[in-house]
């Protein structure tokens, strides 16, 4: 049984058209942010197309009779919305200023938000951004004293000078 | 009792047929027999830092109108030993369960905060009639 | 062998029907053909306080007169992080398998005294013909 | 399509009936303690109830086939029943003596029973209870001195008597 | 995309039936309809020391020749809390989906070197039409 043109075996469509199964032949696919309402009535032709409903996406051109779901953003684990969702592009997430993603795995496609360290007491080497957290400087700036792994400002306890406090601080009350 | 999540019943991969209907959270059962219920649920945390869960429940339960209580047909119950960073936990549940036509079924969870809504792949919630 | 759960077949959420009958701790197949065979275990702890488990296993195996060995159909294996107090962990196991009239599926545990049998929607097993 | 008295549609019986599907009209329901064996053979009437099995039970009235079955109390995670399971109501259970509930979450459906502290050395502020570990006074008593988080009697140890020992059993060993 | 999973489909307790087929890790539907997919994959670790993996991903994808990109259909993501000792960690997917005669279905893992596909019981993959 040969085939008339645009029409063949399934698999096998002219390039630029998609076989659809209900009518057996090929059809142009719908552009992208459209769903497939209709298949072409012959061969070849285009599809009658719809626009993606509210909260529905495609990326691509398509033969189906539906659009993809619009992720969400989960503001409640402080994540934020870089670009809404559209009909051709699915929401895109973020997290909250002062916060960065810390990945579940090496695709990211999973991440969670957490809070930027502070350098209190620290020179800031490199600034929280969206994919890494603040890198601190080793070392205490001046006027502060190292105690555990935080920074204390000299000044304001002079009372609780322990012995750390006294070597970094000592020489300033003296002034 | 415990909260009850809200689905999508339209768009995306979500459908209902066969006059298996979705009304106010719950899938409405057209015609008595048996079916094979399901749903997953993904928990993630942690939201507010003060709120440290340890474990995560989810309840399918049934609504009749033979009964003024609320039936428990299937339960996953798991206890949460991720420290303080990001974590999540899937939790499926299936089974068969003998229904009535214009029972209820729904999905209950211990905190309603944790569940992951973000991806229609990550959660969901189903049933068959065998 | 790991030790067998007993399970109730009548009371309650429980039945059987078209002839897929309970005896001695197995479902017994009446009919040769493909089945989805499901269960889900949970499994809680701690028990005694010496008794520190490091994971739980559940297993649904098939014993046929065609063979002088179970046959382990589906496995579900997890170790146990949690620390000492109260911990509860859930794991269903659903697949198709085919089956021999008079084959009969039974759900093995690591553990008998792990499993937590006080409700019947947190421990359950089933099957039926596609 | 008017519906004779006590015959109406789905989900519209007359208050105190239930619609029963199988017999298409409405029924009186079954007490609690007991199922519907058989539905009431003309509308408005009651339906031949059983009494729920052993090991089943109904709290409220209702028109369902079978009972609900009984749980059980965790005796091996050291529960006891606090009052058994009847046809009307389902099985209770708490704490071993000894223990206390330690709840998953909180609504408590699934809990832990854990030992209750024994206030060794110190004074007990509040006893353990069903829902609550004892509460001990944070200081030792007299013939105690603290150790970490422990109170030690003064007399038993004399050789092992530390700082601390010295200093709160001190006095006693010159009698 | 994530790596995708390679299946044995006739030796053992594998089989596939009414030309629902099984070519080039991917599942191939024979006729349009509304099929139960489901899936399990056990993890396990650890692998190379060095990798010490803080979470684990199975999710079964959809490829249709209407569209150029996977569709992801079912997600189970677990963090693990497991310290450097061995780990076990199963993950059920199950759920009803609407297909398309030749549309094929996949299983793609987060990392394939922690997936413990030493026994069929452990590790499996398939469908049926309802």
């Amino acid at each position: 049984r040969r085939h008339p043109a645009g029409m063949s075996g399934r698999g096998s469509c002219p390039a630029g058209t998609n076989w659809i199964e209900t009518v057996q032949h090929c059809c142009i696919p719908c552009p992208a942010g459209t769903y497939m309402s209709e298949p072409c009535a012959s061969p070849g032709n285009a599809n009658l197309c719809r626009t993606c409903p509210a909260g529905t996406f495609r990326t691509q051109p398509n033969t189906l009779k539906e659009c993809q779901a619009c992720y969400e953003c989960d503001q409640q684990a402080f994540q934020s919305v870089l670009s809404n969702c559209s009909a051709t592009s699915n929401v895109a997430c973020g997290c909250e200023p002062g916060r960065f993603r810390e990945c579940v795995d090496e695709h990211c496609t999973d991440y969670s938000c957490r809070k930027c360290k502070t350098c209190t007491g620290r020179l800031i080497l490199r600034p929280c951004s969206e994919r890494q957290d603040t890198l601190c400087d080793s070392s205490c700036q001046p006027d502060f004293y190292s105690e555990g792994d935080e920074c204390r400002p000299c000044h304001t306890n002079k009372d609780t000078c322990g012995k750390e406090c006294q070597q970094v601080c000592g020489s300033n009350n003296d002034q | 009792h415990l909260p009850i999540l809200q689905w999508e019943d339209k768009r995306g991969l979500a459908f209902t047929k066969n006059n298996l209907s979705y009304s106010s959270n719950a899938l409405v059962i057209p015609v008595s027999g048996d079916y094979y219920v399901y749903a997953q649920v993904t928990f993630r945390g942690p939201v507010e830092s003060g709120h440290k869960p340890n474990s995560v429940t989810e309840i399918i339960t049934k609504v009749t109108d033979s009964y003024p209580e609320p039936t428990q047909l299937l339960t996953g119950t798991k206890t949460l030993s991720e420290n303080s960073n990001g974590w999540f936990q899937p939790i499926y549940l299936g089974a068969v369960v003998s229904l009535e036509v214009g029972d209820k079924l729904m999905v209950n969870v211990s905190d309603i905060r944790l569940v992951d809504y973000t991806k229609e792949h990550k959660t969901f919630f189903g049933a068959f009639l065998l």
